[in-house]
């Protein structure tokens, strides 16, 4: 619950960022370094060429939050089918997939997210495309775990027995059964979306013409002694949303586990 | 004699929510010294928790809510947690209700047995290990100084069942309580352990509570019997008395859907075979990965069998005997590794895939559990529907010979917008047999379509088939570990024994004339057996 | 002064090798210019001064160049140096491997060593900067017994070089230090004062910071942390800084604006883009009122800067007036940072910010080192970050990048805007064989009036890196080349 | 014996597998912008035409693509991983220089991560519902959704620059001439903060499965048995909870110590830790093919090493697997 609230604020601060702030983020308003709460206009102070915090905030939940559900969407897309035909066909076309999904596994992610970003040189579309291909293994295995533990379901049988194809039985038999774990992934995987992105920025591989949190705590290192502010509010910002997306993601673990559900967690 | 425990108005609150207030409301009962009280009565009536509350083991939420439980004059009830443990395992133990789960995985038996001593600080190290390889002894394992260095998932059911009777065995506890012991154990195993039971109370002198619901076995092994219905006893005395005396209308009905030994008349059989099976062969191969040698089981070994138009054909045999596999080797879900079947005519084997889909129809399965076989987020009807459908009925008619069908289970015609989750496991398995029916086949294969079922209900089903059977000339392969049920409804029997097919026969002839020695132990491991003659009679 | 104790300095990022005369990048410079020596100096007023060359004559004509080399001095591992090493390392080895040499050696007709402490630098026409070429960057003395007929690149021992200076090679710990010890038999009495120097690798700014408030280290050379941080480490007590020892390299800032195509091909868009930078508000705030604002290709600091040029200032109006005028119709412009930091990437930010303002449609492309590299020397940019070193003299570190005889693809240190104007080269060549500083003065006035006009690149600033010590660190910094040859004299007061 | 033949077998299934990374890192690398030749050109502070092609040549880049993977895949197959154009050196050294210290920060890291998230994930599963549950839980929490390298630089700043109690960077005190004793005392400081900053995000990893399986596994039949036997609390938690729940945790800790190899990036460049992470980054921007490669290959090769003592671990926690005959 506490989950949904924290989400729902921040997506509305994402937004409406553009209402709420009539500068964007890039502009530089007033005198650098100003503290915050030391002028009403600018409650969260500025930054080292004098842009407004706030306005910077808000305008890097768009691009943090934007990368986080792309990216996992994209994970998805890629991960559920493979994952998918994987377990429900077995035999070569596993075998391939899965071999396919080591060759990723097997390059430490958040190194190979580092590589592809510089390949595809840093823009928001190269990012997300980056953390997601470093994140679909996981979703694959998942995926493959789930349908091959389905697929031995008597109902499978059952419905083969009804005459129905393969394809319609993995689509609409199958894979309904392993949408849960799929969804309480997939909120934590937005989660660490977003803490990737702001390491990558962090490296100094953000792109460069989108505010996001990471940047600005990217940016803000290097006065982290003189200006506290400006790493500590992004940094609280990621912290919060994470938090949000876990919370929500452990419950939706236990709604969708029939098993926790009935213990009850009062 | 004396009292060993006492009970005396117990009444156990369930959580909010819940089905009924109370697990058990106001129940007492007394168990003499080296006496047998078995507690019978339809699931969920409060046996478990009667028995888990006296442990102390109650699940979260449920409390004892009046009532005492006198144990060497002290109520057990209310022992402060630290006393409660003393007390468990040393004088009062337990038996649950499921082999398979009770043994921790990952630690082996010896170990497992050993804890009980140390728990109690008991005997030193060297002597612990010397009691729990007599206790293996004792309770008839097989080869005890491997035993006693194997995990749990290298045992056999029943061999688990025995090791946890040996730990609850292991300190000489005054009170033994088995909560359903042999539920999940096929006939011969079950007698096996009905027979340490009685070995042991005689040894030992201990009490025992027994929890069942069969009646063969209360009969088997009762002194005392306590009906329990609803979390109320309704009804109580010697197991002579209960069992030819009823005098709750519960008990005489659960005594009434009993099936009796009565064997059926024979029956004018068809000559047009539906299902001719004909040295049929499945090896199962398992394992091969890393570290893993091949295991290799023959689970159908060439069998060969025919099921006439209109015939019942039971199938039986002790669990792992290949029954299930058999069947759905008909229905070609199980690709047989040799030998032909041939299903009213069609050589199955021989189709493309494609053919063998639209074929599907012709023979129709029930399978042996039913939740697992209804997919968990589908709505009844779409389970029922989805293959008529295919085939090419219009949905509208396919909808409504599916609420019809749901009428003639016994369900009524709402049941098909709900979820499998929102029925019973009796209800269920009548979902499985409505949906075979929809698909209008010639042959069913009903694997243990009746196991989950209260007897009464279980009666009920029966009926429905002969009745199919009748009109539709309707031939089913009748797949059960329930003799006496195979005996109710089925023109022939079919004996399996590790694979192969060991005799087959008429009803009259296997049962009245057995003649291979499997047969003839299968027959007499049915618990209850002489007393069931007796009702037959 | 007094003898001993240890200097630790940072250098950021770690040197790919310490050969300095096959690798002349800034870090390996900072440390291999204590290991090995050129055969002159360059004072913060950039007048030559003795190193290996104790003295040197200039003939009249300006073609032949005497120096006279210092006596008994050993190289590292004991052989003798003599002329024959000075030959072999500027006629055979950085005529190979040496680039930026390579131009200024086309000048000369032949080098000789007449005998072991004269070498006889015979050029083919005038070359006003040649007297500057002799830094230890610029022309490292390498040993020839060491590499004369080897595979130089290859030479296995590149990894521990060798070289005539102050301090040894010790020991390289790759990703921590480099540890460089004095050197006894150096032949100047008395020096080096410090006993060993260890260059620190520490790869985050922050982290740089930290280690000089920690006690770390003790001198973070230009450059080294964020210009942000300067003020908090400068203010805490026993604190130096001093901004001198750049002299000889002048760094200088600006924007290549791609001359060939698109809206920088226009000289109007491009003056317009003077006009919408504030510069001062550049300098002040992103460099933390570090530098100056440069007036146009030739560095105050160099030889022969002059300011009488057309000066522009902060003047939106004025840059909206040209867009319009030249029909600017909002098309994207790409611009390229350098990716050196933080400092760079605001520096950017704050650039694009003002020439949004004027309407300019700005993207920052980022990327990293080689893929800057790549793009600037290949021509893939419109506006693209970059700075210079001048080397003391515009014929050696401002022409190259405005004559077209240099565009050339596949560098990024030339002519990379494609800036072409003939009659100016003839200036620029003109100016750079002349003898008297006066006439050259005077040409080098005329060039700059005109190009100002042209706006060939944006320029920015006159950067500046202050560097920061701890206060009894004593003569660290005494020459152009600051603390590059530093330790050399540097001595701690106890 | 069959457990030699399936490593051996397996090892060189492994083999192949990496010799396919090796190639697919290749394209993908070589398919990045940016030219080492003119890096180096770049760097040297000047360049011509003449330059970049000599060392083009020099490095063999002037040669088609396919003849360039040829030569460094028949390289791998000698163990040869090629030469590093930038730091004029054999790759395969430049790593052994630093491996050491990324596994000594990474195992350290893995190893307090590994043992405090099980405790602690033990502690709270014992007291769950209780107020010092949730606070555990909650910290666990925070530690995963806090950015590394923020919490790297908040230690940083309050243990070194505030307290300084410990040393902020580094590997060891440089010049002290320490040795023996005296030289791993200092190495440990040095190895405090950056092993706990990486430690603590996996140790919240671990916390919460621990915890998750252990609540999980004490709902199991046996437990019940082990109650009914007259077992206390802590001997049933450790003894039959905790060994059966730590199963899933041994999968994901295996996975995830073949990626701390290559995962330290950033706690290596905060810290200023001489590591194969930060040679990695490095070269990456100095578009230094055969090291990155080289780096890749190596991780790579860790985490197959560690799937495969993962595996062994699992034998010997789980009887089950592999032993059925
Ligand atoms: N953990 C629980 N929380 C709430 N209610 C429970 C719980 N466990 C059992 N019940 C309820 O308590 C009642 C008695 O259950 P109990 O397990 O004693 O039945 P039983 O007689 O043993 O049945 P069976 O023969 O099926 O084992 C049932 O109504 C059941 O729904
Ligand atoms: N998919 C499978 N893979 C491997 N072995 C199997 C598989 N299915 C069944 N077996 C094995 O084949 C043998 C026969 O199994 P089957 O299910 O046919 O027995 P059954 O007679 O139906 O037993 P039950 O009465 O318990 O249902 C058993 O030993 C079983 O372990
Ligand atoms: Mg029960
Ligand atoms: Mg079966």
């Amino acid at each position: 619950m506490v989950g949904v609230v924290l989400l729902v604020a921040v997506i509305f601060i994402a937004i409406f960022a553009p209402l709420i702030f009539a500068n964007t983020p890039w502009q530089m308003v007033q005198r650098p370094f100003l503290a915050p709460f030391a002028m009403e206009s600018l409650p969260l102070g500025t930054d080292t060429l004098g842009r407004d915090v706030a306005a910077q905030l808000a305008y890097g939940a768009r691009v943090s939050l934007l990368v986080g559900l792309v990216s996992t969407l994209v994970a998805l897309l890629i991960g559920v089918p493979l994952g998918a035909l994987a377990g429900f066909y077995g035999g070569y076309v596993d075998e391939g997939a899965m071999r396919f999904t080591e060759f990723f596994q097997t390059i430490p992610n958040f190194a190979l997210a580092i590589v592809l970003v510089a390949i595809f040189e840093p823009t928001l579309a190269s990012i997300t495309l980056a953390i997601a291909i470093v994140s679909w293994p996981p979703v694959a295995r998942l995926v493959r775990a789930e349908v091959m533990s389905v697929r031995k379901r008597e109902f499978v049988d059952a419905a083969t027995l009804a005459g129905l194809s393969k394809p319609r039985i993995l689509v609409r038999q199958v894979l309904p059964n392993t949408v849960s774990p799929i969804i309480v992934m997939a909120s934590l995987m937005v989660a660490t979306a977003i803490l990737l992105e702001s390491s990558l920025s962090f490296l100094g591989l953000g792109d460069p013409n989108a505010m996001s949190w990471g940047y600005m705590i990217g940016a803000a290192r290097t006065v982290i002694r003189s200006a506290w502010w400006l790493s500590f509010f992004p940094g609280i910002a990621i912290v919060i949303t994470v938090l949000a997306l876990n919370l929500i993601g452990e419950g939706l673990n236990d709604a969708l586990n029939p098993h926790l559900s009935r213990k009850g967690k009062a | 004699m004396s009292t060993t425990l006492s009970i005396e108005h117990l009444t156990i609150g369930l959580p909010e929510g819940a089905d009924r207030p109370f697990a058990v409301e106001d129940v007492s009962m007394a168990i003499e010294k080296g006496e047998i009280l078995c507690v019978v009565g339809e699931s969920g009536s409060g046996k478990s928790m009667t028995a888990n509350a006296l442990m102390g083991l109650l699940p979260p939420g449920v409390n004892v809510k009046a009532g005492r439980a006198m144990f060497e004059a002290r109520d057990v009830l209310r022992l402060p947690e630290g006393e409660k443990q003393a007390l468990r395992g040393a004088s009062m133990a337990m038996i649950f209700q499921e082999p398979m789960t009770a043994l921790n995985p990952l630690m082996r038996i010896g170990d497992q047995i050993v804890e009980v001593f140390a728990a109690h600080d008991r005997y030193t190290q060297s002597e612990r290990r010397e009691k729990a390889l007599a206790l293996i002894r004792e309770v008839q394992l097989p080869d005890p100084e491997k035993i006693i260095r194997a995990y749990p998932f290298q045992l056999s059911g029943g061999q688990r069942q025995r090791a946890m009777i040996a730990m609850a065995l292991a300190l000489e506890p005054k009170l033994l309580i088995a909560d359903e012991p042999t539920t999940a154990l096929d006939v011969t195993t079950q007698a096996q352990i009905l027979k340490l039971i009685l070995d042991l109370r005689e040894k030992r002198g201990m009490a025992v509570m027994f929890i069942t619901h069969d009646f063969g076995v209360v009969a088997e092994i009762a002194d005392q019997v306590i009906v329990m219905r609803m979390g109320k006893v309704v009804e109580r005395g010697s197991a002579t008395e209960v069992l030819e005396n009823p005098q709750h209308d519960y008990t005489k009905r659960l005594l009434e859907a009993i099936p009796t030994g009565k064997l059926p008349e024979a029956r004018q059989l068809s000559e047009t075979p539906a299902l001719e099976i004909k040295g049929l062969r499945k090896i199962y191969r398992t394992g091969g990965g890393m570290f893993k040698p091949v295991r290799e089981v023959r689970a159908v070994d060439d069998v060969s069998l025919t099921v006439a138009r209109g015939e019942v054909l039971g199938l039986v045999g002790e669990s792992g005997s290949g029954k299930s596999t058999l069947g759905r080797t008909a229905v070609r879900l199980v690709t047989p590794d040799g030998g032909q079947v041939m299903v009213g005519g069609t050589d199955l084997a021989a189709l493309s895939d494609e053919e063998l889909r639209k074929q599907r129809h012709k023979v129709q399965m029930v399978f042996q559990d039913p939740y697992a076989s209804l997919n968990p987020r589908q709505r009844i009807m779409g389970a029922i529907t989805d293959g008529p459908i295919t085939r090419g009925i219009p949905r509208k008619e396919a909808e409504a010979r599916a609420r019809e069908l749901l009428e003639i289970v016994g369900l009524g015609a709402d049941a098909a917008s709900r979820f499998p989750h929102e029925f019973s496991g009796g209800q269920r398995q009548r979902i499985g047999i409505a949906r075979a029916l929809a698909m209008d086949p010639e042959l069913i294969i009903a694997d243990e379509a009746v196991s989950a079922l209260d007897v009464s209900i279980q009666a009920q089903v029966l009926d429905l088939l002969r009745e199919l059977r009748e009109k539709l000339e309707l031939s089913i392969l009748f797949i059960t570990h329930d003799l006496r049920v195979a005996a109710q409804l089925c023109d022939r029997i079919a004996v399996m024994q590790k694979g192969k097919l060991v005799e087959i026969g008429t009803v009259h002839d296997i049962f009245l004339n057995p003649q291979q020695e499997y047969t003839r132990k299968l027959l007499a491991a049915v618990p209850g057996a002489d007393w069931d003659q007796q009702g037959a009679a | 002064q007094e003898a001993g104790g240890r200097l630790d300095i940072v250098v950021q990022p770690e040197p790919p090798s310490l050969m300095l005369g096959l690798v002349q990048n800034g870090p390996t410079q900072l440390v291999a210019g204590d290991i090995y020596e050129g055969l002159l100096r360059y004072g913060t007023d950039l007048q030559p001064q003795p190193l290996l060359a104790k003295s040197w004559e200039i003939s009249d004509d300006g073609l032949t160049y005497t120096f006279t080399l210092n006596e008994g001095v050993k190289w590292h591992d004991g052989e003798d140096f003599t002329a024959e090493d000075v030959v072999f390392s500027a006629d055979v080895f950085l005529r190979e491997t040496h680039a930026r040499l390579r131009a200024s050696l086309a000048y000369v007709e032949s080098i000789t060593a007449p005998d072991d402490t004269t070498v006889v630098f015979q050029l083919k026409e005038p070359f006003g900067p040649f007297i500057s070429v002799f830094e230890t960057g610029t022309m490292p003395i390498v040993p020839k017994h060491i590499y004369e007929g080897t595979d130089f690149a290859n030479n296995e021992m590149n990894a521990t070089p060798i070289g005539t200076g102050p301090f040894k090679f010790e020991a390289w710990e790759k990703g921590s230090y480099i540890h460089l010890v004095k050197n006894e038999d150096y032949y100047v009495d008395g020096l080096p004062y410090l006993d060993e120097v260890y260059y620190r690798v520490i790869p985050d700014a922050a982290a740089r910071a930290v280690a000089f408030e920690t006690g770390e280290v003790d001198v973070l050379p230009g450059g080294s942390v964020e210009n942000w941080d300067v003020p908090r480490l400068t203010e805490m007590d026993n604190v130096c800084s001093t901004g001198s020892g750049w002299e000889f390299f002048a760094p200088h800032a600006w924007m290549w604006l791609n001359n060939r195509e698109g809206p920088t091909s226009d000289v109007r868009f491009r003056q317009a883009v003077m006009y919408a930078m504030d510069r001062d508000f550049q300098r002040d705030v992103v460099w933390n009122g570090f530098g100056n604002v440069a007036t146009g290709p030739v560095s105050s600091k160099t030889n022969f800067y002059s300011d009488d040029v057309t000066i522009y200032d902060h003047n939106p109006e004025k840059a909206e007036e040209l867009l319009a005028e030249m029909g600017y119709d909002g098309e994207e412009v790409r611009l390229l940072p350098l990716p050196y930091g933080e400092t760079w990437q605001r520096w950017a930010e704050a650039i694009r910010q003002n020439l949004s303002e004027v309407g300019i449609n700005v993207s920052i492309d980022s990327t990293d080192v080689a893929g800057w590299n790549e793009k600037t020397s290949q021509w893939d940019y419109d506006m693209a970050f970059t700075y210079l070193y001048q080397y003391g003299d515009p014929a050696l570190g401002v022409s190259r990048n405005y004559t077209a005889d240099r565009i050339q693809k596949g560098s990024p240190w030339n002519n990379v805007e494609g800036y072409d104007n003939p009659e100016l080269d003839e200036k620029w060549f003109a100016a750079a064989t002349m003898i008297s500083p006066e006439e050259r003065q005077a040409a080098y006035n005329e060039i700059q009036q005109e190009i100002v006009d042209d706006v060939p690149v944006a320029w920015l600033l006159e950067l500046e890196f202050p560097t920061i010590y701890r206060c009894d660190i004593k003569d660290l910094v005494t020459t152009g080349i600051g603390v590059n040859d530093g330790p050399r004299n540097a001595w701690i007061e106890q | 014996m069959t457990i030699l033949i399936a490593i051996l077998s397996r090892l060189a299934k492994a083999a192949l597998t990496l010799l396919a990374i090796a190639v697919l890192n290749f394209c993908l690398l070589h398919a990045a912008p940016g030219d080492p030749a003119v890096v180096l050109a770049g760097e040297a502070g000047a360049a011509d035409e003449q330059m970049i092609a000599q060392l083009r040549e020099r490095f063999g880049l002037d040669q088609p693509l396919y003849v360039q993977l040829g030569k460094y895949i028949a390289g791998i197959v000698q163990l040869d991983l090629g030469y590093s154009f930038r730091q004029s050196a054999p790759v395969i050294d430049l790593i052994a220089e630093r491996l050491p210290a990324t596994l000594l920060l990474t195992l350290t890291a893995f190893v307090i991560s590994l043992t405090c998230g099980i405790a602690l994930g033990v502690a709270a599963a014992a007291r769950v519902g209780k107020v010092s549950d949730s606070l555990l839980t909650t910290l666990a929490l925070l530690f995963y959704a806090t950015p590394l390298y923020w919490l790297a630089l908040m230690a940083v700043l309050v243990f070194s620059v505030w307290l300084g109690w410990l040393p902020g960077f580094g590997y060891e005190t440089v010049g002290s001439d320490f040795s023996g004793f005296a030289r791993a005392i200092d190495i440990l400081k040095h190895l405090i903060l950056p092993a706990l900053t990486l430690g603590l995000f996996f140790m919240a990893v671990y916390m919460r499965m621990t915890r998750a399986s252990m609540l999980e596994v004490s709902t199991a039949d046996f437990v019940k048995t082990a109650k009914a036997k007259g077992l206390s609390g802590p001997v049933i938690r450790r003894r039959h909870i905790l060994r059966n729940a730590i199963l899933p945790v041994v999968t994901l800790a295996g996975l995830q110590a073949g990626q701390l190899v290559g995962g330290a990036v950033l706690t290596e460049t905060v810290f200023a830790w001489p590591g194969i992470g930060r040679l990695m980054f490095e070269s990456l921007a100095a578009r230094d093919y055969n090291t990155i490669l080289g780096v890749f290959l190596v991780s790579a090769a860790m985490v197959i090493l560690f799937n495969i003592v993962t595996d062994i671990v699992y034998r010997i926690v789980d009887p089950r697997i592999g032993a059925r005959a």
